[in-house]
């Protein structure tokens, strides 16, 4: 489905990532765990192509879509929810959730209403300038928006920042819904709740590469995950 | 060890700047001069641009404050030179107050343009009130800085003399400034005003500090520009000209640092004149390559001296490492 | 051997229209010169070396040329164009012992007569043609539009108005406008709600074209006079030939008006411009290429390029020891070319648009 | 003892009703817990304790003072200090001259040294700090409120992604403040963190004050699970 | 108040040109963050073509469209060699910038054309005399067209596709490309609208006023007083601000002094800003 081999990528004369390779399997949630820093949403940022590749290659069922633009790649399904509120402040909720369809032309009021029904505060707000939105409300929005671009591969930076308990829930449901829709999920998660919530399957990225990838119930019960990012001490 | 730096470098390049001045021809020595109060314009400019984050294009008015101030004191009233530029910089750091009690409730574009009009008013009151002035036709016969006996120099020498002491008392002015704790609230609101705000820093006198304290030494500069020239007019003291040719030396030179913008401001006013050359090509000339500077060194001539300057430190360790 | 001459004009920006013509009147004029051999100067025969300098109109980039100029040796000065220069160059010129001949500004009061001429002549020789034309036709009221970014009209704003005041005329509005605008109408409204029986615009002649529609325009009815330098072939660019009919000027003549008199040497001049630069003579080159010749013959009066015999032979110069001249300046009452302050006397006589052109006017005396 | 005391704070955008009659006890020298479902107005009343915004009817009393809440220099003046949800630092300048301004306003400029080992910046001293990894950024911010030497520090969502180790480095900090006498009001939705630290925890929904107790009332109370730890509270789990 | 409809209707017709040239720097603005000083060169670009081409005998209204299609292209150079390169610079880079294109464009056109000014002949002659006030019949069109350009803009921002990918983009580059927004694409289209409005009006003025090759300098100045009179980023205020300030500057000129013109209009600047430090339309920004 879409495989990254030897990636490399930074800011400026700085590397983040160090030949990082994954492949994700088709129609399956993969989420990823790091601690802080290791480049986790350099990644992200490097597949949607915000941030070029200085080396590597990514591909999208066979096609090498490394040099691509950012629009190409939500073209061709590959949708990135960003970490932190990426909203559009100045337009309404309703014109963000428009933006989110606006590679399929104008979206019919059936896509709005089943993100409406998701997400029942985004009805509310719907006239409000999106910038209004608390914190918590503006991640539902992102999330939300993402979803009304029809993607085939859904990467998700954190997408449980800012929320509340029950929304944590609520999201949980709409990825897994998702994710069983047939969509390829990739999600960056600290929240433990939702990565196994969510996660078919796990990497674990170290230094700026991946370090370890299976299945969700084989990676998590490893003594080395269980130990470094589980916290078994708390 | 610091602290000696610190004086060393500058003073020392002062007495280099001086010592050639005894040596170097009059178009030069002319050139140099007015480079020298140009960068006494932009390093003030600067500490409002660079270190406060506020662009104000009444800037060239101010200059123009300070020089007709500077113009009556010595061609109507007598009085000599040096108590005259101290006095036209005070009245000009006046007028500056008074501009940052209005400008200041605005930011950001709507500032720019504030200070954009008031720039223009100014320009205009200088054609208006030409009692005062002399309006469109200028300010004639305002006399030279009187060579001090003990100082066997010509008069363009002195004039150029007292351009560099100008420009060093400016520069250790404005560094004590920008190192002190106003200083630091300076910065704290060009970056991010409602932290700062949150931070409890009373943001209304750290920028008005630096707004007073800039205008200031635009009056001074003004002042030795009126009295070097002996003759003054209107359309030295535009938005279009002056105003925004500062806005080119600081950036030029390299936003935020105090050496930069004298960097820039040497460079622009050298600039055209080498392109005399080039006759009725100059201007064209000046667009490209102020165009050509931008785009490959938008951050100015501070970040390139910067990355050579770092360069150098690694080359140095790698050797010194290597041994 | 080699005498230079510096020149000082505007090559560059906007006011580059004026100084370029000036710039390549000078080169004319030194070129003719030194193809007949230069300049017998006592025993010595000088070929002319020509130094141009840009001021760009603005004094600080024209005060560097000057100092420019004099780091190499210059001692003979031609410019500069602008009112806004001449006044900055005039301290340091009358402590060198430069000479200098400013053949562009029209301004009162920047030459001295020691050592620094005027060959152009000043706003108040122009007025003397409006006082004329309104001692012709008894206008009894008149309205003043002055550009006011402009120092010599500005500086003889006053005299005029008292002048014409004297003569009986009521100022019935005085407007104002600066170069590069472009929207009078508020001024016109008010100019011709008064309505006067005459509108004196002194300017340039872009706005006055404007100004003058837009007055007719607005519903003004009464005689339109200009006091500008303003060559049909400019005024035709910005104005109908229609509009301008029965509009009258009042300034001296410039090197198109002569030529429209047949006079031989502006038609050469003429032609020699448009061989060299490809282009119609402009309006002011007459003035530089003039000011050329008043040097040479200054040399060839003073025996010496020794600058305070030159100045002297400059300020005694009769009219007649220049036969080259194009302009056509009013001696002196002693004959001289300038007067005791080195300024020429130079009128402007009246005249009117009809068809295509100016020509002198018929005021009926 | 309180130190700040809430009465009949409204507050409402538009339509919007963001706070709704909010009376509210601080006391003195404890950690006070505030949760509620996102929207429920949390920030908002940060903001209107801070001065940030004034409510549009209601009163605050802080440290005996009565008539506040006042306009944000004077809050700060009082010792009420404040980070935003959206971590904010002075982003374009280095680690070293953000601490330059915070030694600036500091009654302490000599503490600043502390806090830079407390908040693990050492190392990062001349990065940018729009360049630095998040949890540093945070600590930044953090580390500019501690600067003023706050009586009472409002924390808004300061756990919002971080993990593991950080995390950790963060309980340990509020507990430090804790200890030297600093209240702090802590917006979390890491319901575990909170709780842990918390002395007295309040939940907001839609802009009412729901419940006021203690953690362990809190995790018990049907409405709170109702409304916001949802029946799934397993984060919370001993 | 003598003639008072008549100076009134002076200062809309006045303010529409001042509204005209806003338009396109505002958006320009608005959407890519640029202090395009070299808008006033779209301005005086699209005089000289126009003027070109109706003296090698086009008809004037097909010299205007022929003209908007030029600057469209020059537009679309200039942000390639002087913006796009330096697009994550500071915007102070960017206005350095536009100052430097804008010397080089008044300086080609000096080469081209010279300084010498001039009128583009004018295709409607005539006036409009109303019981109170005169007209002319290109002040009508100008104002018309500026009508017209308000109602095509705001329909094009707020009714299209585009419009709507374009006010994305102002807001928030990154994620507008996580949209699938081709941020080329949204460059091109607001560059060509802006460069568009500038020819126009630079077409009409010009066979207004006289042109010549630094005829932008001034009016783009005015064009930023009246961004920020209007408020940044509002087309409405960019339209208004343009006709209060040309009414107001009428107004001075007329019953107090036209050599107060300039210092009545930034008077009145100052004064707005002072009781509304957002201009008439702009939004204060929330912190939270
Ligand atoms: N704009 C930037 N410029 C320079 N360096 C950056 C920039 N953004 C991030 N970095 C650096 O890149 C590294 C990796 O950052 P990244 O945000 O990808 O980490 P992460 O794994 O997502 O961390 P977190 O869990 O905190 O979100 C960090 O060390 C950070 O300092
Ligand atoms: N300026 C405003 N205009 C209109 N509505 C607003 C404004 N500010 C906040 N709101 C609304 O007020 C409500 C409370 O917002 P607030 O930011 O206080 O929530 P919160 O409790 O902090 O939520 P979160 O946990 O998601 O951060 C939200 O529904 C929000 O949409
Ligand atoms: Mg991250
Ligand atoms: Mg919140």
């Amino acid at each position: 489905m879409l495989n990254i081999e030897g990636l490399g990528a930074g800011y400026g004369k700085m590397t983040i990532l160090h030949g990082l390779s994954l492949s994700l399997h088709p129609r399956t949630a993969t989420v990823i765990l790091g601690p802080n820093g290791v480049g986790k949403t350099t990644l992200c940022r490097t597949v949607s192509g915000l941030i070029r590749a200085t080396r590597g290659r990514i591909s999208f069922e066979g096609r090498d879509i490394t040099g691509a633009s950012p629009a190409a790649r939500v073209r061709a399904g590959i949708v990135q929810v960003p970490e932190g509120r990426q909203v559009f402040p100045d337009l309404t909720v309703r014109e963000n959730l428009r933006l989110g369809a606006f590679v399929h032309g104008m979206p019919d009021q059936d896509a709005f209403d089943r993100i409406y029904a998701l997400f029942p505060i985004l009805l509310q707000r719907q006239s409000q300038k999106a910038g209004l939105l608390s914190g918590g409300e503006q991640q539902m929005l992102a999330l939300a928006r993402a979803l009304m671009t029809r993607p085939r591969v859904l990467l998700l930076d954190e997408p449980s920042q800012g929320l509340a308990p029950m929304a944590v829930e609520l999201i949980g449901h709409a990825i897994k819904q998702v994710a069983e829709s047939g969509v390829t999920v990739l999600m960056v998660e600290q929240n433990l709740k939702l990565a196994e919530m969510v996660a078919q399957r796990v990497a674990i990225m170290e230094h700026g590469a991946c370090t370890l990838e299976g299945p969700a119930n084989e990676v998590l019960s490893s003594d080395a995950v269980q130990n470094a990012y589980l916290g078994k001490k708390r | 060890m610091r602290p000696l730096l610190d004086y060393f470098v500058p003073i020392s390049l002062f007495v280099i700047a001086c010592a050639s001045s005894l040596w170097i021809n009059d178009y030069f020595l002319y050139v140099v001069t007015i480079g020298a109060i140009f960068a006494v314009l932009a390093v003030s400019f600067d500490l409002l641009l660079g270190y406060t984050g506020y662009l104000s294009l009444a800037h060239g008015a101010l200059y123009g404050v300070g020089a007709y101030c500077c113009g009556i004191l010595t061609a109507w009233h007598g009085m000599p030179f040096l108590p005259a530029m101290l006095f036209a910089g005070l009245f000009t750091g006046l007028v500056g107050a008074l501009i940052a009690l209005v400008a200041f409730r605005t930011k950001g574009l709507y500032f720019a343009v504030l200070t954009l009009g008031i720039g223009l008013i100014g320009h205009q009151l200088f054609l208006i009130a030409a009692p005062l002035t002399g309006g469109i036709g200028g300010f004639i016969g305002i006399p030279s800085p009187n060579v001090p006996a003990w100082l066997p120099v010509r008069q363009v020498v002195y004039n150029a003399l007292l351009a560099f002491a100008l420009l060093l008392v400016t520069y250790l002015v404005m560094r004590a400034f920008v190192r002190s704790r106003f200083g630091a609230a300076c910065l704290a609101v060009r970056e991010d005003i409602t932290l700062a705000q949150a931070l409890g820093i009373r943001v209304g006198w750290p920028r008005f500090a630096a707004f007073a304290l800039s205008a200031t030494f635009t009056g001074m500069a003004g002042a030795l520009f009126a009295a070097l020239s002996n003759f003054i007019a209107p359309e030295s003291f535009t938005v279009l000209g002056t105003g925004f040719e500062l806005v080119a030396l600081v950036v030029v030179g390299g936003l935020g640092t105090l050496w930069g913008p004298i960097l820039g401001a040497i460079l622009l006013t050298a600039l055209p004149e080498a392109l005399r050359v080039a006759a009725t090509l100059s201007l064209l000339a000046y667009g490209a390559l102020l165009l050509f500077f931008i785009i490959f060194y938008p951050r100015g001539i501070a970040s390139i001296l910067r990355r050579l300057w770092s360069r150098l430190g690694a080359a140095l360790t790698g050797k010194l490492g290597g041994v | 051997a080699e005498l230079i001459i510096g020149e000082l004009h505007p090559i560059t920006g906007p006011a580059s229209f004026y100084g370029l013509p000036e710039s390549r009147g000078v080169q004319l004029a030194v070129g003719e010169i030194n193809d007949a051999g230069g300049i017998k100067i006592g025993d010595e025969t000088y070929t002319i070396k020509l130094v141009t300098e840009d001021t760009q109109a603005k004094a600080t980039i024209a005060v560097a040329g000057l100092k420019k100029l004099q780091a190499e040796n210059v001692k003979y000065l031609i410019g500069p164009l602008s009112s806004g220069v001449a006044p900055g160059l005039m301290p340091i010129i009358a402590k060198s012992d430069m000479t200098q001949i400013i053949d562009g500004s029209i301004a009162d009061g920047i030459t001295n007569g020691k050592n620094i001429f005027r060959n152009q002549a000043t706003v108040s020789g122009y007025d003397k043609a409006v006082v004329e034309l309104f001692k012709a036709k008894k206008y009894k009221s008149v309205a003043f539009m002055t550009d006011r970014f402009h120092a010599g009209f500005m500086g003889t704003q006053e005299a005029l108005s008292n002048s014409l005041g004297e003569m009986g005329t009521t100022i019935a509005q005085q407007e104002y406008y600066k170069l590069g605008d472009t929207d009078f109408s508020a001024a016109m409204t008010n100019v011709a709600g008064k309505n006067p029986e005459a509108l004196v615009i002194r300017g340039y002649p872009a706005e006055g074209a404007l100004i003058t529609k837009q007055a007719r325009q607005l519903g003004f009815q009464g005689q339109i006079v200009w006091e500008m330098v303003a060559p049909p072939s400019t005024v035709l660019k910005n104005i109908p030939k229609e509009q301008m009919d029965g509009v009258f000027n009042c300034i001296p003549p410039t090197v198109e008006d002569y030529v429209k008199l047949d006079d031989e040497k502006a038609k050469i001049l003429a032609e020699a411009y448009k061989a060299k630069f490809g282009e119609q003579v402009g309006e002011l080159t007459g003035l530089s290429y003039d000011a050329v010749y008043i040097y040479k013959a200054a040399f060839e009066k003073a025996g010496s390029i020794d600058n305070a015999k030159v100045n002297e032979a400059l300020a005694g110069l009769m009219v007649a020891d220049v036969p080259e001249l194009v302009t056509r300046y009013t001696p002196q009452d002693d004959g001289r070319l300038f007067d005791d302050v080195g300024q020429v006397d130079l009128q402007g006589i009246v005249s009117v648009w009809k068809g295509e052109a100016w020509e002198p006017a018929d005021l009926g005396n | 003892m309180s130190i700040l005391e809430l009465h009949n704070i409204s507050l409402r955008f538009g339509g919007v009703v963001a706070l709704d009659d909010v009376s509210l006890n601080v006391p003195a020298g404890m950690t006070f817990g505030l949760i509620g479902p996102n929207g429920a107005g949390k920030t908002t009343l940060v903001n209107v304790i801070s001065g940030l915004i004034p409510p549009n009817s209601g009163s605050m009393v802080f440290d005996g003072r009565k008539d506040g809440p006042w306009p944000i220099a004077t809050s700060v003046g009082y010792g009420i200090v404040r980070t935003f949800q959206q971590t904010r630092a002075f982003l374009g300048l280095t680690v070293r001259e953000n601490l330059r301004i915070a030694a600036a306003v500091s009654p302490q400029p000599e503490m600043i040294g502390d806090l830079v080992d407390a908040c693990g910046l050492a190392e990062v001293m001349d990065r940018t700090a729009s360049e630095l990894p998040y949890a540093a950024l945070r600590h930044l911010g953090i580390a500019l409120a501690l600067a003023l030497r706050p009586r009472l520090l409002l924390l808004d969502e300061p756990a919002v992604g971080l993990s593991g180790d950080e995390l950790e480095r963060l309980g340990h900090l509020i507990r430090r403040w804790m200890d030297a006498g600093i209240t702090i009001l802590l917006i979390e939705h890491n319901v575990r963190f909170l709780m842990d630290l918390s002395d007295r925890v309040a939940v907001l929904d839609r802009g009412r004050l729901l419940f006021e107790g203690t953690p362990e009332e809190c995790q018990s109370n049907p409405d709170v699970i109702n409304t916001y730890l949802g029946r799934g509270g397993s984060d919370v789990e001993h | 108040m003598e003639y008072l409809p008549q100076q009134l209707m002076n200062g809309l017709a006045l303010g529409s040109t001042y509204a005209m040239i806003a338009l396109g720097l505002s958006l320009i603005f608005g959407v890519l963050l640029i202090p395009n000083f070299a808008h006033g060169e779209f301005y005086m670009l699209g005089a000289f073509i126009t003027y070109t081409l109706t003296v090698a005998g086009f008809n004037f209204w097909l010299a205007m469209a022929l003209t908007a299609i030029a600057v469209i292209a020059i537009g679309f150079l200039l942000d390639r060699v002087a913006f796009k390169p330096i697009e994550m610079a500071p915007p102070l880079s960017l206005m350095i910038s536009a100052l430097a294109a804008s010397i080089i464009l008044q300086q080609v056109a000096t080469l081209i054309w010279g300084t010498e000014a001039r009128t583009i002949p004018t295709p409607l002659v005539g006036v409009w005399s109303a019981p109170f006030f005169i007209l002319t019949y290109m002040q009508l069109t100008i104002i018309g067209v500026l009508m017209v350009a308000c109602v095509a803009i705001w329909g094009l921002l707020h009714h299209t596709a585009l419009g709507l990918s374009i006010r994305a983009t102002a807001q928030n580059r990154d994620a507008a490309m996580l949209m699938g927004i081709e941020m080329l694409r949204v460059r091109f289209a607001t560059f060509a609208i802006g460069a568009l409005l500038g020819a126009v009006a630079g077409a009409l003025l010009g066979a207004t006023f006289p042109i010549y090759p630094t005829m932008g300098a001034g009016p783009v100045l005015k064009a930023f007083v009246v961004l920020v009179l209007g408020g940044i980023g509002s087309l409405k205020g960019a339209v208004l601000g343009g006709l209060v300030l040309g009414i107001a500057e009428v107004l001075v000129a007329g019953y107090i002094s036209s050599e107060f013109q300039d210092v009545g209009a930034f008077t009145l600047l100052v004064c707005v800003l002072l009781i509304r430090p957002n201009g008439l339309f702009g939004r204060v920004q929330m912190e939270r």
